[in-house]
């Protein structure tokens, strides 16, 4: 853009400058601030207040020899892999069957949309009793006659974390569908016709042709459900507690815990310093694809 | 002024114990009882009380569990001082056990007001539950455990509990009831790594292995006084719980000793802990409010509010001076065991950071859940938690 | 078929691209090849075939979406507006290359184009649409010279054929076009119908069939206007002049130019020009 | 202008027709059994709110009710009892409106702001605190609790009702940011220049040339703000202070406290009607939703 | 200023859009009515006053684009590829109106495009650019028939100019064009430096410049090609024909069409060629 402004006067788009000052004193302040307070305090044995007494990485030490923590990433790991292959997958396939020219398609957009326009709290509590095996599906089918059918995942430890991926992803999905959508919406239809005059079946223009096309939406959904997978936290809450056991447990969790229930800040905010490490390993290489494509455009 | 009080107390008999709380206060005229119901549990409220009072939002008074949890508050000077009106009235020579005002404690000073005694280590039972397993109703744990088998074919629950804290509360009464007051004492207050590698620990350990068995796996997600609920109904033989389950005993309008029965210490060592809710005033800067503060503090400990609030809670009252005619058969047992004093013990609450407390809580939920989490594993990962407890 | 917007697959070489339908349909590998190589080397594309559409100019990639309709070796090719999108000179530039491409290939192209100079130029017959009706099917000159209709006449042709409404008038063989002050003897014109007195007309003759003079012409053939406007294009000029009170557009050789309010001399040829009924819009 | 919205939200090609090929039914018959799943979490919210408590007890959670009775809907609305108030939900229904409607608008003029002056007045720097600000997005909330706790003790805002604006203007910043920014970057820059050649300046620009041309965005900003800030449960409960209190801290309030046997019916009613403001927006601008996300979204 | 996209303010009437540059700066009404209104008369925009842009074809937003030019009263209009989005009707009937504005106003208009004929058409003077520097500013006619150098000669024009690369030969007054087989007497050539023998030079010379005829023309000015393609466009058609092993083009009337393979005689006219040197490639 030929506007950017002359970097040297300071009072050159002087407007725009104040205007952008509730995103800068955020950014400085919230964004920034807050992380670096979250980093060097992590090096602390702070407890219920922040002190400054440094002990290394003792905090680091025994994060990464906390059982619970190493469920809680491992978990974490479970859900992220799943939620984002299945979102992704079911979420096209949602949106491939819409772009087809159906009838009712508002109706069916609606149903898959509906869900995440609730919180996560109401879909936790609706899954639970969905789930719950002396109330819900398990005993819906045992009614029937089968006595012996087991679906108990929630009280499960192996399963447990499953039960939050098929809620998270009935909260999410139709949010990927949307977006999927709108990039199928935004192909030339003359790379369908002429698929078509090539005489390549339909699922393998959409393997070969259409999905690599695109990859742009794909990236943003990725991101999007990648941020959401990462501060997982409430709907686990409402959904399992983080049980049976730990075996639900994630990482948001244990530093919400940490912090203010355990009364140990330093391991919190150990844990919290892991978790940014991690997103910013997920943003680096997106940041840097980003701006290779903006050189592109 | 008003006062806004902040606590967990939404089951039944909490509840009703809360309302004694605010109309007594009520009726001192002047101030206004502001109800902070929070619920969940302790782990849903205790964060959120502890951001406000560090947000500089104070509430006027709280619940919190009398211990470490509030003591870093405290350090920092964010808590009302109690110790004039202690003195003036003279808590500390009606309080019992003195371990209880103990924790109230800090460098001399007073900065919590206990309410109650709770006790944990009851094992509740539903007689009738046991005729329909066709087992007579067991004495202690071992005869329990053996009553188990018949009970599950009769498709009766043996053992009512529910997520987290709850099988935690399993795992610490064994500490104590299984293990004996030496055994919790070394392990917990001395932080004896030898002594939680005992093999009197591993009989602890075991007992709670056969808990995990006996229990059905619908406790996942259920609260407590659905579980005791699930005994009333006679759905469930027995739950293993603190005695304030006394109070939904109470508002289904059961009797003690005949409707439904307590096994103290689950039958083998009686040995109770003295735990208890205790109320914190959080420094306020309103004059008004302090005035309030210390008005309600001081009606808190008053012989009137004592009884109706501990006979609507289930718990025992923290004088010893008061008339205690109203209780029933499971109150005055324990009653009878806090007066001799040789069986008391501090809770954990009080002998553990929360950090160490919910280590253990964290081992004892997983081993509850895991089937296939072996008895020396855990063990092992006991020993390691009491090595770094502080 | 060739498409407007190139359709080509991003994602994939300009090799894949080309082979991508031979490999759905099974070919062996060596006949793709060799098809491949063929079609590359008719349409200059050994140097791109490693790389992406992206990487290609406009006029590279239409080379290219051309190339994946002649790997399949098809009997018709279609074209649609495959130029549309190109700029100024790489579609002349490609206009010729579709027109030898046609001669080597020599089998039968229905090219479909909003632009008049690529259906001129490309097409042995053209069919003028309107409203999905065929509105006249003839070879170019003929579209051209001889518009069947008045939205032909005025589609075909830049700058535009100029249109004077007007009547006809005058005795048997002497029939005349006249509008306002202007009469145009029709003597030479080539009419398909009787020309009746009084007839309401268009007439319509093209920028380039009108001479301009400093003298007046012969009578009937010639009148005077006033100049307007002097466009120079170059190789020929544009001049714009009033008669009749309507703006008309002369084609002239570029070398002399004139001045806006110039009296000159028009000079018509109507073998040249064409009539149109006022009200069918048909060539009469 | 043709350059805005270019992708439709239509589907290609001809209008659906009536004749149902073998093809046509498997996809409608995917389509249904995806909609069987998604419905269904609702479907038993709804018929168990209409059932009594003993029909509960006896039948299935997916049998519908026998007997309609629409107690459970009042008594959540008006009389469900947290600790000692049994006054329902409707007080934090207030609440919540309360909090929603200034947080929504301020948190989307900033944001609007923002995007503008990152798409069409870069300056300095602009660049690197549109990164950091994006990077924000993907910060969990729980890592910046404790020191934005601290932060608006400090300023002197934390329980009020200033302070939870606030905390949901700094949280939904960085997305709506985005999209903002996006949107104006779409949008031809050559209004832009020639409204500065006009003689405009910043916020003329702003608010009589690219405002009245964004309302795909800002229906999407208010869709995704709306349903946020109404869902949220963590921040409310913090930073909104107890007078303030937001329905979902209610609806967990009521559901979390049971007084004897849960009562189902009444849980799923104060669910659904705590649902119920987001999931009428959805049912409202769904199609505004995907359209707008189109525009902001996908093309940035 | 007037934008290539129009830059209408999609959201306001064709009024509102002329009016807000001055309300911007705070003109009393009364005036800015009267500006506006005089605006919609000189460009016919009276009728869509109340209308907003989407409801405009693209010449007549290109109209209301130039009108909010027009009101700011400025002396220098700055026109950016104004019609370039437009096809290629509209085009020319537009450019044809800025001329008509232009002369009304005889006020500066800098015009940026990227068209000839419009810069042919409606330029006083105009300037060649090429990477940011000026290759040659000059009048149409002089930049179209004397181009400076070989980038002018290629740019401007179309079809474009026919290069054919070869030497000087000959004696001093005698002097030649020469490659491969072709030799071009340069004895009319208007020469602005010696044409120094052995010199590697480029002989350019317009496709309107060449005549085709049946028969031999004069030595030294004539020469025999084959046809290659020919494409009528109309008026007159685009011979393509191979010369010296090169293509060129060469402008002819339409009456007459040439079948490829004919064997044709072609006139050059030197004097209408440029010659530009091979290396510097500047006019000679
Ligand atoms: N003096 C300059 N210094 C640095 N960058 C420049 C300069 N002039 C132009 N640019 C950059 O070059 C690019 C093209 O500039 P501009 O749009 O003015 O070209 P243009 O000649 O008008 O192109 P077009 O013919 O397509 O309209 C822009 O990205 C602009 O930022
Ligand atoms: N026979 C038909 N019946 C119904 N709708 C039709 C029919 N033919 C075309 N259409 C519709 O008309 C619209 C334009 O059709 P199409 O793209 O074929 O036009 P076109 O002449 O190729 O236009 P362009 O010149 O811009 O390429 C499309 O939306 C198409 O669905
Ligand atoms: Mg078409
Ligand atoms: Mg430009």
């Amino acid at each position: 853009m030929s506007h950017a402004a002359r970097p040297n006067t300071l009072f050159k788009n002087l407007n725009a400058k104040v205007a952008a000052v509730p995103m800068i004193a955020t950014v400085l302040i919230v964004f920034i601030g807050c992380t670096l307070w979250t980093v060097v305090l992590s090096f602390t044995s702070s407890r219920s207040l922040p002190e400054l007494t440094f002990v290394g990485f003792d905090q680091y030490t025994r994060l990464f020899n906390t059982p619970r923590w190493n469920v809680s990433a491992i978990n974490l790991g479970i859900f992220g892999v799943f939620t984002l292959v299945f979102s992704t997958v079911i979420g096209f396939i949602l949106a491939a069957l819409m772009d087809q020219k159906i009838r009712f398609e508002g109706a069916f957009r609606t149903v898959f949309l509906y869900p995440y326009a609730l919180s996560f709290i109401v879909t936790g509590l609706v899954w639970q009793w969905i789930l719950t095996p002396t109330f819900g599906i398990q005993r819906v089918v045992r009614d029937l006659g089968f006595e012996t059918f087991t679906f108990s995942i929630l009280n499960d430890q192996r399963f447990a974390i499953y039960a939050v991926v098929i809620a998270g992803l009935w909260h999410g999905t139709g949010l990927v569908m949307a977006l999927m959508l709108a990039g199928l919406r935004g192909i030339d239809e003359d790379i369908w016709k002429a698929s078509r005059v090539d005489g390549i079946p339909i699922w393998k223009t959409y393997l070969f042709i259409v999905i690599p096309m695109m990859r742009p939406v794909f990236i943003t959904t990725i991101v999007l459900v990648s941020t959401g997978i990462v501060r997982v936290y409430d709907l686990v809450v409402a959904l399992t507690g983080g049980g049976p056991g730990n075996a639900s447990e994630v990482p948001a969790k244990y530093v919400y815990e940490f912090m203010f229930r355990r009364a140990n800040l330093g391991q919190g905010l150990a844990a919290s310093t892991i978790m940014l490490t991690t997103v910013l390993i997920i943003i680096i290489p997106w940041a840097l694809m980003e701006y290779r494509g903006g050189k592109r455009k | 002024a008003d006062l806004e009080v902040t606590h967990w107390w939404t089951a039944g008999g909490e509840a009703a114990a809360a309302k004694v709380l605010a109309e007594s206060f009520n009726k001192l005229g002047g101030d206004k009882w502001v109800d902070g119901a929070i619920a969940g549990s302790g782990s849903t409220a205790t964060p959120i009380i502890v951001s406000r009072i560090l947000g500089g939002n104070p509430m006027g008074a709280t619940q919190l569990n009398t211990g470490r949890d509030a003591e870093d508050l405290v350090k920092a000077g964010l808590m009302t001082d109690l110790t004039e009106i202690a003195t003036k009235e003279g808590w500390a020579d009606f309080i019992r056990p003195s371990k209880l005002f103990d924790a109230c404690k800090y460098e001399g000073k007073i900065y919590c007001v206990p309410v109650n005694i709770h006790t944990e280590q009851w094992m509740w039972v539903n007689p009738a539950a046991f005729k329909a397993g066709g087992v007579s109703v067991p004495a202690n744990w071992q005869e329990f455990v053996a009553a188990g088998p018949k009970l599950k074919e009769k498709d009766i629950i043996p053992l009512a509990t529910g997520d987290a804290w709850q099988v935690n509360l399993i795992f610490n009464d064994m500490v104590s009831s299984i293990g004996g007051k030496e055994l919790f004492l070394k392990v917990y207050r001395d932080k004896d790594a030898v002594a939680a590698a005992s093999p009197e620990m591993k009989a602890v350990f075991e007992a709670y292995a056969q808990a995990r068995e006996l229990a059905d796996p619908g406790y996942v997600g259920r609260s407590w006084n659905e579980a005791t609920s699930l005994v009333i109904s006679g759905k469930a033989s027995a739950q293993i719980m603190g005695d304030w389950a006394q109070g939904e005993f109470g508002v289904a309008g059961k009797v003690a000793g005949t409707d439904y029965d307590c096994l103290l210490g689950l039958g083998n060592n009686p040995v109770l802990n003295t735990g208890g809710d205790a109320f914190y005033f959080p420094k306020n800067e309103n004059p008004e409010v302090t005035k309030a503060q210390l008005k309600l503090a001081s009606m808190m400990v008053s012989k009137q509010t004592q009884v109706a609030f501990n006979l609507a809670k289930g718990s025992l009252p923290i004088r010893g001076d008061v008339d205690l005619a109203a209780a029933n058969a499971c109150m005055k047992k324990g009653v009878e065991v806090l007066n001799k004093l040789d069986n008391v013990v501090p809770s954990v609450n009080q002998l553990l950071s929360p950090d160490t407390k919910l280590e253990v809580e964290d081992l004892s939920k997983e081993f509850f859940a895991d089937a296939s989490m072996t008895v020396e594993d855990a063990q092992a990962r006991f020993v390691s938690i009491i090595e770094q407890a502080q | 078929m060739v498409f407007q917007s190139y359709a080509l697959y991003p994602q994939m070489t300009v090799e894949k691209n080309l082979s991508f339908g031979l490999r759905v349909a099974g070919l062996p590998k060596a006949q793709i090849q060799q098809r491949i190589a063929n079609a590359a080397d008719i349409l200059q594309l050994e140097p791109l075939l490693q790389r992406k559409p992206a990487a290609l100019s406009g006029g590279q990639r239409q080379r290219v979406a051309i190339g994946r309709a002649l790997v399949r070796d098809v009997d018709v090719f279609l074209f649609d507006e495959p130029l549309s999108n190109l700029d100024a000179k790489l579609r002349s530039e490609l206009r010729v290359e579709i027109k030898r491409l046609h001669h080597k290939l020599a089998n039968t192209m229905i090219y479909v184009t909003h632009d008049q100079i690529e259906a001129l130029t490309l097409a042995d017959r053209i069919a003028v649409m309107k409203g999905g009706l065929i509105q006249q099917l003839d070879e170019p000159l003929t579209i051209y010279n001889k518009p069947r209709n008045l939205f032909v006449a005025s589609f075909i042709g830049s700058p535009a054929m100029n249109f004077l409404r007007g009547k006809i008038t005058g005795a048997n063989q002497d029939k005349a076009f006249t509008a306002a002050d202007l009469t145009v003897s029709l003597a030479t014109y080539d009419a398909q119908e009787p020309l009746t007195n009084e007839r309401d007309v268009i007439f319509g003759f093209r920028p380039e069939h009108i001479t301009i003079n400093d003298k007046p012409g012969p009578a009937g053939l010639s009148c005077e206007a006033t100049v307007d406007l002097d466009e120079p294009m170059g190789a020929d000029s544009l001049v714009w002049l009033t008669v009749a009170g309507k703006p008309i557009s002369v084609r002239v050789d570029s070398s002399r130019r004139y001045l806006p309010g110039e009296k000159v001399h028009l000079n018509f040829n109507p073998a040249m020009a064409s009539l149109f009924d006022a009200t069918t819009e048909n060539r009469v | 202008m043709t350059a805005i919205n270019t992708i439709s939200t239509e589907p290609h090609g001809r209008r659906p027709t009536r004749t149902f090929t073998p093809a046509k039914i498997m996809i409608y018959g995917v389509l249904a059994v995806a909609a069987l799943y998604y419905v269904l979490p609702l479907y038993v919210m709804i018929v168990t709110s209409l059932k009594g408590m003993p029909e509960i007890r006896l039948g299935n959670i997916f049998s519908p009710p026998v007997e309609i009775t629409f107690q459970p809907w009042s008594t959540a609305w008006t009389s469900a009892c947290t600790g000692l108030y049994c006054e329902g939900l409707k007080v934090g229904f207030w609440n919540s409106v309360q909090i929603l409607i200034p947080s929504v608008i301020i948190s989307i003029l900033i944001a609007s702001v923002n995007g503008y002056a990152l798409a069409n007045w870069r300056f300095k720097g602009s660049e690197i605190f549109f990164s950091v600000l994006l990077f924000g997005a993907f910060i969990p909330y729980q890592v910046m609790l404790y020191p934005l706790v601290i932060i608006t003790r400090e300023l002197r805002i934390f329980g009020t009702l200033t302070g939870i604006i606030v905390i949901h203007t700094i949280f939904g910043m960085p997305i709506l940011t985005l999209l903002f920014r996006n949107y104006f970057a779409s949008l031809p820059t050559e209004l832009f220049k020639a409204a500065r050649v006009d003689g405009a300046g910043f916020w003329r620009i702003f608010f009589q040339i690219m405002v009245p041309l964004s309302a795909p965005i800002f229906i999407v900003a208010v869709i995704i703000q709306v349903t946020g800030i109404w869902n949220d449960f963590l921040l409310g409960v913090i930073f909104a202070g107890s007078k303030n209190i937001p329905m979902t801290v209610q609806l967990n309030n009521i559901v979390n406290s049971t007084q004897g046997v849960k009562e189902y019916n009444v849980n799923m009613a104060a669910t659904i009607l705590t649902g119920a403001v987001p999931l009428l927006v959805y049912f409202f601008s769904g199609k505004y939703f995907v359209r707008g996300i189109a525009a902001g979204a996908v093309k940035g």
